[in-house]
């Protein structure tokens, strides 16, 4: 017997690496290595870097794209893309600004923006998981059509003289330098987190990531998964989209224009299969803060977005990269 | 620090001809104060969001001044709030920002002036009148809506001159040569393409050449010299007027230092000096305008062409 | 199957045809020759940039970096031409080209040697390729007048009545037509989309062919990155952006199917063509442009729908009965 | 018969590593011209991993290969190709949106003078390839809209339009009905006496002894013997394959048979059946057997919810149920284990212990969340019933060989505790010492009041397990026989639609 087999099968164990190996094996791991170094150089690099404030006020830079982002990475293990998440935040907005001329409160506005972004979550839904239509095509196409109704309805007109109560969701302080969008981002990351790795309704969307046929077959109702993700990933544009319109205290139809690839990319770097199947939360709340350290650190040297973007990508690539290129190194060096 | 004072002039996206001549204004001035180090950031795309990430990375390093030309006036009012809070003195020039997001405003010139000046321009080589169109820039754009506000307030003074569409090709090439085309082919009978955009004028000038029809359909507006020199000499364009960038990244620059300075401030009715180009004053709405929008032609624009 | 793919292409272009009909109620002049041939170069540009990219989807895999690819072509082109005036412009163009391919070279190696998924590679490209091109014109545009006239003259120049940028798109769709149907390479795009475990086991590389669609999809995008700057006559950071996704929209019109292994170059051109009509429609029928951005998203998921529909595949039949029917 | 000569192909102590397992640990095989020789092994011997070796596909870590005494390097299929090395695999490898021709012809397509593919050309060699294997295909359709049948001809004419000394045919029979397969040991006979050398991989003995001249077997990735088929018997070959003696008789029902619990009336569905109804006792088999193609595993899918019927119902315990989903199947205590493994019965990414547990979330999760120390302990119960060879619980399905991935999936199954189990083709591509155990392990399930349905294209299976047996043909319901009152010829005819009144 030359395999590593056990020979009876009560001899096997349960897991074939202990929970350390699992660690330093895992993705996260890498990721925080890359967190803590861009946090070093960062500190190197700018005298402006380590001061409560400063931080606090960055984190603007990634928390609303990060709580879609986790919607995203839930829809993408499970084998599916939403391109028009942005688009969706650009619709709730103006419906929050309608709202707005029509003389609604904040309480409506907010249950406004939840209904409209189910809504638009609930017609990608349908197109993709009840007619069975490729989901990166359909939301392409959605990505176009929420985004020009916004521009139907605003034209070249905005929306501004929200109430002043809206104003804390993307401006207020819950402690000294803890920002409202900072609590309801890492609630947002927590909940995720139970509901991606410990309930069944986790379970199943990476099963079906996996294998939709064989989820199926399994008892799993794929198309109701499907459906429930898209409302899940609308609803969450919605809550970004009240919290970004707060903080600008206006609506433009332009508003998070690009957002969709930035959020993909944060996906994609916390480590999640963009063909499905595999992922953490954790993953993608460090990539989240990662990125959002490596825009404000660039943005202190006064770099510009577009140089900053070169080093997103190289970023992603190499993120990527790395692992396949050092696995493949061990093998060489074992061969 | 070697420099005591930083200046942080904030433009709409980083790249454009006329912005990159206002940072050369702001040197100079920068230069003639002593002490001044500016620095000279924007977005790349022009977006508001975009901008208040550039806000936020300025108040993170305590500069002393902000002077912004934005690309919307209401989503940048909370941003630029939280810089003045934070001892930041911020004002907005070119384009503006909502009264209570900044100190001041710097116009390029007054906004009635320039709305005449590009209806004149047309009116000027149409003496019997005819079908003019504006091709505008984004929608959104502040300025922009401003000034074809003001042109639409006076073009009853120009007789046979008639506004038959607005059309936006939001600063981009493409879609604004697309536009004029389609202009072009839904008024046959159109005699000028009014352009108040350095983007849209480029574009609908090279339309206008490439359907042939240069000095049949007359393109003006606002644009910049070195980018219309060659539309000028292939007779797409005859006249199109801008201020001079230059000065107002300088005269910018000279505002934001004296208000941080604390040497003016700014009140309705008040005057702030601007070095070599005098003073501005101050409206009720704490805006104020630079000079009078300066017309570039045949005559002129090899002396221009070159410098911006 | 060849006659289903050619009913949908004959669909597709019945309901081109309607469409121009209908803009044609509201304003004759759109449907005279010279108008459509106007579209048909408006579009030119995007209808390259589809053939390029229906390679790339062909093969499973998917390009979205090739509207950065076209910008930082361009903006090469339009320095070096404002540098050396005297580089003959078919030489340039050969450039433009070699320059695109190696770009997506780039693309292609990550994906073959690398495995790394070809959205997430591309994706990353998207942003370099698009930083690169403002360290490298430090954000400065290049203009009309920095070109030289022969620059500016090629896309414009008239052979037969049709202009060259057209015919650049002419030349580009037979190529594509005898690279896809009559060539070892073209074919190995339709198998390794089809089925990339049994292209491996009939001993073709897969790697080795979603970089060659790289490369193509790159070089094409070098040549329309030529024709972009030289027919707009100006060079600048931002020019095609987010157009990816209309030349992924275009496809998809097509009927290029999103999992690999079908689609036809008659679908790439109609699906470019398709979008091109409504977007110079619009102006002309003096609809708000505020609906252009409305009105493609609804034309795009009606498209998938139909697509879908053609598409699907009937159950086996089993019972003698049902095969009769 | 064989005359002795040097070997056309021999590989010589190729070792093959995987993560965690050595698939071949310095194997030796030789062919020879003009002879069949039948490679025989459990599941996971390394059969497969041969085959991919001598195709180019994966490269051996040690060992090598000569082909007509010189020695080659395989790096790649085109490789393999030069050296006259051709395969119909296990797996379907062709294209579905390609036409037949193509199908055959990729790769080395003949082309012009200008370089360019010669369509004309391809299409007249295949039809006569085609026609050479008495397939009557056209060249020009699209592969996907052939029966499984042609298809398999395609793969076939494809090995054959290579020009090779060497046909490699890795089970090739075992999706393939009593007709088609008669007309490929024809082809056999045929392509030896043109002096090919053949490897043959089978699990089924009667085909290996009725087509072999030599065997070859593997255990566990090494060489336990070889030699002529003549000179051995089933018994030997079982015997150097398992490594012991396996009972070869079916066990023996003990159990009575208990109340009705599924009636099924007058299912039918537009296309793939029609007019489908009978009853199933708790604590019986019920077998389907029919011609690959009949439209058994159709019709049990309807039964499972997954595809809709038009007509007819089903009560389960004398209550009238609608399944419009298996979820609402396996609520209802009735779950099928799919024939098709790859696709529809194991998520190969996941662990063992995620597989087994998913159809069981309802009960081993606690409102919602998941418990993973009761989804182990479910794990590890049917595993061992069913004698699992992993690494561990947490190693990905995709890892372990054919055989063992199909017992997860049983398992997976049976950990719901259902009242129905549907079985199709149970133990398609498992060895035969498996087989056995999959065999007395349903015996005992039926003992114990559970009701199976088993599918299975096996004659001797389907007469030794079941209670009784429906016949299908072409979507409908031919005969029913109970066990007593069957013989092979009887079935074989009804499937086929032969006398089919005198069956009946
Ligand atoms: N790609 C792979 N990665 C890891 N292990 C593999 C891989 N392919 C095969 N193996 C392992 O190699 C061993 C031999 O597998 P192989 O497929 O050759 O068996 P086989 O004899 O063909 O079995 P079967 O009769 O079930 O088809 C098995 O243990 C299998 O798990
Ligand atoms: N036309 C076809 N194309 C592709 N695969 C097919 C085709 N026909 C049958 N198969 C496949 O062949 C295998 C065995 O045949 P299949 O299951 O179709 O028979 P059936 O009619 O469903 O029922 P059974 O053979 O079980 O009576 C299955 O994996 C099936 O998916
Ligand atoms: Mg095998
Ligand atoms: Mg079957």
């Amino acid at each position: 017997m030359n395999s590593q087999y056990p020979n009876n099968a009560s001899e096997m164990p349960d897991r074939l690496h202990g929970p350390l190996a699992r660690m330093l094996a895992s993705w996260e791991f890498l990721l925080i290595i890359v967190a803590v170094l861009i946090f070093f150089f960062n500190t190197q690099a700018s005298p402006y870097f380590l001061d409560a404030w400063n931080l606090s006020d960055a984190t603007f830079n990634f928390t609303e794209k990060a709580m879609i982002a986790f919607a995203m990475a839930l829809v993408i293990i499970s084998g599916e893309i939403d391109l028009s998440v942005a688009s969706i935040v650009a619709l709730v907005s103006t419906s929050m600004g309608f709202a707005v001329q029509l003389g609604f409160d904040t309480p409506s506005l907010i249950l406004i923006a939840i209904a409209v972004g189910a809504a638009c979550g609930a017609f990608n839904g349908f197109l993709v998981a009840t007619m069975g239509l490729p989901s990166i095509v359909v939301t392409i196409g959605t990505l176009s059509l929420f985004r020009g109704i916004a521009y139907i309805v605003l034209g070249d007109k905005a929306y501004s003289g929200y109430p002043d109560s809206f104003a804390f969701f993307g401006q207020g302080y819950v402690w000294w330098v803890i920002t409202f969008e900072m609590v309801l981002f890492m609630i947002i990351a927590a909940i995720f987190y139970v509901l991606l790795h410990r309930t069944s309704f986790g379970r199943s969307v990476k099963a079906i990531g996996n294998n939709p046929t064989a989820a199926l077959f399994a008892g799993i109702r794929v198309p109701r998964v499907k459906f429930m993700l898209f409302v899940l990933s609308g609803i969450m544009s919605a809550i970004a989209a009240i919290c970004l319109t707060s903080r600008l205290g206006s609506t433009r139809p332009s508003i998070a224009v690009g957002w969709e690839l930035e959020i993909v990319t944060m996906v994609v770097l916390g480590g999640i299969n963009i063909l499905g199947g595999s992922g953490t939360i954790l993953g993608v709340f460090i990539a989240a803060i990662v990125m959002g350290m490596v825009t404000f650190g660039l943005g202190l040297l006064n770099v510009p977005g577009i140089v900053m973007s070169i080093f997103t990508g190289l970023l992603l690539i190499t993120v990527i990269a790395l692992p396949i290129v050092i696995r493949r190194a061990r093998q060489r060096v074992a061969n | 620090q070697a420099d005591d004072m930083r200046i942080a002039i904030v433009v709409k996206a980083l790249g454009i001809g006329f912005f990159e001549a206002a940072a050369k204004g702001a040197e100079e001035a920068a230069t003639e104060l002593g002490g001044v180090e500016i620095i000279y950031t924007g977005p790349t795309d022009t977006t508001a969001e975009g901008q208040i990430e550039v806000i936020n990375s300025l108040i993170a390093q305590k500069v002393d001044a902000i002077a912004i030309s934005a690309n919307d006036q209401d989503a940048l009012v909370p941003a630029l709030k939280k810089a003045m809070s934070r001892g930041i003195t911020v004002i907005s020039w070119d384009s503006g920002v909502a009264p209570e997001g900044r100190q001041m405003h710097l116009n390029p010139s007054s906004n009635s002036l320039i709305g005449n000046m590009i209806v004149k321009m047309a009116a000027d080589q149409l003496p019997e009148g005819g079908d003019v169109a504006v091709l505008s820039a984004s929608a959104t754009a502040t300025n922009q809506n401003i000034w074809i506000e003001e042109m639409n307030k006076v073009v009853g003074n120009y007789t046979g001159i008639n506004v038959v569409a607005t059309v936006y090709g939001d600063d981009l090439s493409d879609k604004s040569y697309r536009e004029a085309q389609g202009l072009m082919a839904s008024h046959p009978d159109l005699k000028a393409i009014i352009a108040p955009s350095t983007v849209a004028i480029v574009a609908a000038s090279q339309a206008v050449s490439d359907a042939g029809r240069a000095g049949e359909v007359l393109v003006t507006g606002l644009g910049l010299p070195s980018e219309m020199a060659g539309h000028v000499e292939s007779g797409a364009s005859k006249s199109f007027a801008i201020w001079n960038p230059i000065d107002l990244g300088y005269a910018a620059t000279m505002i934001s230092y004296n208000l941080a300075k604390g040497e003016a401030t700014a009140d309705a009715g008040g005057e702030i000096g601007m070095g070599r180009l005098g003073s501005v004053t101050l409206s009720d709405t704490l805006d104020g305008a630079m000079s009078d929008p300066f017309v570039y032609d045949a005559s002129n624009i090899n002396d221009f062409k070159d410098i911006f | 199957m060849k006659s289903l793919t050619l009913s949908r292409d004959a669909l597709l272009a019945l309901a081109l045809i309607a469409l121009v009909g209908l803009v044609y109620l509201r304003f004759p002049a759109f449907a005279s020759p010279n108008s459509l041939l106007g579209v048909f170069n408006d579009t030119s540009i995007l209808i390259i940039l589809a053939l390029g990219q229906m390679a790339v989807i062909l093969t499973r895999c998917i390009d979205l970096s090739m509207a950065s690819n076209l910008a930082l072509v361009g903006m090469c082109t339009a320095m070096l031409n404002s540098a050396l005036p005297s580089i003959p412009i078919p030489i340039l163009v050969f450039l433009a080209m070699f320059l695109g391919a190696l770009l997506g070279s780039i693309n292609g190696i990550l994906v073959w040697k690398l495995d790394i998924p070809p959205i997430v590679v591309t994706l990353g490209t998207l942003t370099i390729f698009r930083g690169l091109i403002f360290l490298l014109s430090e954000g400065q545009w290049v203009n009309a007048h920095e070109m030289s006239p022969a620059f500016k003259a090629l896309p414009r120049l008239s052979i037969f009545g049709i202009p060259a940028l057209s015919w650049f798109a002419i030349l580009c769709i037979a190529g594509m037509y005898v690279l896809l149907t009559r060539t070892h390479y073209g074919r190995a795009f339709y198998a390794v989309g089809g089925n990339p475990n049994a292209a491996v086991y009939t001993g073709i590389d897969v790697g080795r062919t979603r970089f060659n669609a790289f490369v193509l999809s790159g070089a094409l995008s070098g040549i329309a990155g030529y024709l972009w700057v030289s027919r707009y006559a100006v060079a600048y950071v931002d020019i095609a952006a987010g157009f990816e996704l209309d030349v992924v929209a275009a496809c998809v019109i097509g009927g290029i199917s999103i999992a690999g292994g079908m689609g036809s170059i008659g679908g790439a051109v109609l699906g470019a063509l398709f979008l091109g009509v409504i977007k110079n429609a619009l102006p002309v029928v003096n609809i708000s442009p505020f609906w252009q951005q409305a009105i493609s998203g609804a034309a795009i998921i009606v498209a998938v729908i139909f697509n879908a529909r053609s598409e699907r595949r009937l159950g086996r039949i089993i019972l003698k009965k049902a095969e009769q029917i | 018969m064989p005359v002795e000569l040097s070997p056309v192909l021999s590989m010589q102590g190729i070792v093959k590593d995987f993560p965690g397992v050595r698939a071949l640990s310095s194997v030796s095989l030789e062919l020879y011209a003009g002879e069949v020789t039948a490679l025989v092994g459990e599941n996971g011997a390394g059969k497969s991993t041969v085959v991919k070796v001598l195709t180019g596909i994966y490269q051996p870590d040690q060992g090598a290969i000569t082909v007509t005494g010189v020695a080659r390097q395989l790096t790649t299929p085109k490789d393999a190709a030069r050296a006259g090395i051709t395969a119909i695999h296990q797996e379907t490898v062709l294209f579905d949106d390609l036409s037949v021709a193509e199908n055959i012809f990729i790769g080395h397509a003949p082309v012009t003078r200008l370089g360019l593919v010669n369509w004309q050309k391809m299409n007249d060699d295949a039809a006569a390839l085609l026609e050479r294997i008495g397939a009557s295909v056209n060249p020009k359709a699209l592969l996907k809209d052939l029966g499984i049948a042609n298809k398999h001809l395609v793969a076939i004419a494809r090995a054959l339009s290579i020009d090779a000394r060497v046909v490699i045919m890795d089970e090739p029979t075992a999706a393939l009905s009593q007709k088609e397969i008669e007309e490929l040991y024809l082809l056999v006979e045929q392509l030896k006496s043109d002096g090919k050398a053949i490897l043959f991989i089978s699990h089924k003995f009667d085909e290996i002894f009725r087509i072999a001249d030599r065997y070859t077997v593997f255990r566990d990735g090494e060489l336990i013997g070889d030699g002529l088929i003549n000179d051995t018997n089933s018994a030997d070959l079982i015997q150097m394959m398992v490594g012991r003696t396996v009972e070869g008789v079916f066990p023996p029902r003990t159990n009575d048979l208990g109340n009705l619990i599924l009636q099924v009336n007058n299912y039918s569905h537009p296309t793939e059946f029609e007019d489908i109804s009978f009853s199933l006792n708790r604590g019986e088999i019920l077998g389907f057997y029919g011609l690959v193609g009949a439209g058994r595993s159709e019709c049990m899918h309807a039964l499972f919810g997954i595809t809709r019927p038009s007509a007819g119902h089903m009560s389960i315990d004398g209550e009238l149920v609608s399944l419009k989903s298996p979820a609402d199947a396996i609520a209802h205590g009735l779950v099928y284990v799919p024939e098709d493994r790859g696709k529809q019965g194991a998520i190969t990414a996941l662990s063992i212990v995620d597989n087994i547990a998913l159809p069981s979330l309802q009960n081993t999760s606690h409102k919602g969340f998941v418990r993973m120390a009761h989804e182990f302990a479910l794990a590890r119960k049917f595993t061992q019933r069913l004698e699992l060879k992993a690494a561990a619980l947490d190693q990905p399905v995709g890892e372990l060989s054919g055989g063992n991935q199909q017992k997860v999936v049983i398992a997976k199954w049976l950990a719901t505790q259902p009242a129905i189990i549907i079985l199709d083709e149970p133990t398609k591509g498992i060895d035969i010492g498996s087989k056995a155990a999959v065999h007395a392990f349903m015996r005992e399930l039926a003992s114990q009041g559970l009701a199976v349905i088993m599918v299975s294209s096996e004659i001797p299976e389907i007469i030794g397990m079941s209670d009784r047996i429906i016949v299908m043909r072409e979507g409908r319901q031919v005969a029913e026989v109970g066990r007593d009152d069957v013989t092979p010829e009887a079935l074989v005819k009804a499937a086929a639609g032969i006398e089919e009144a005198s069956v009946a």
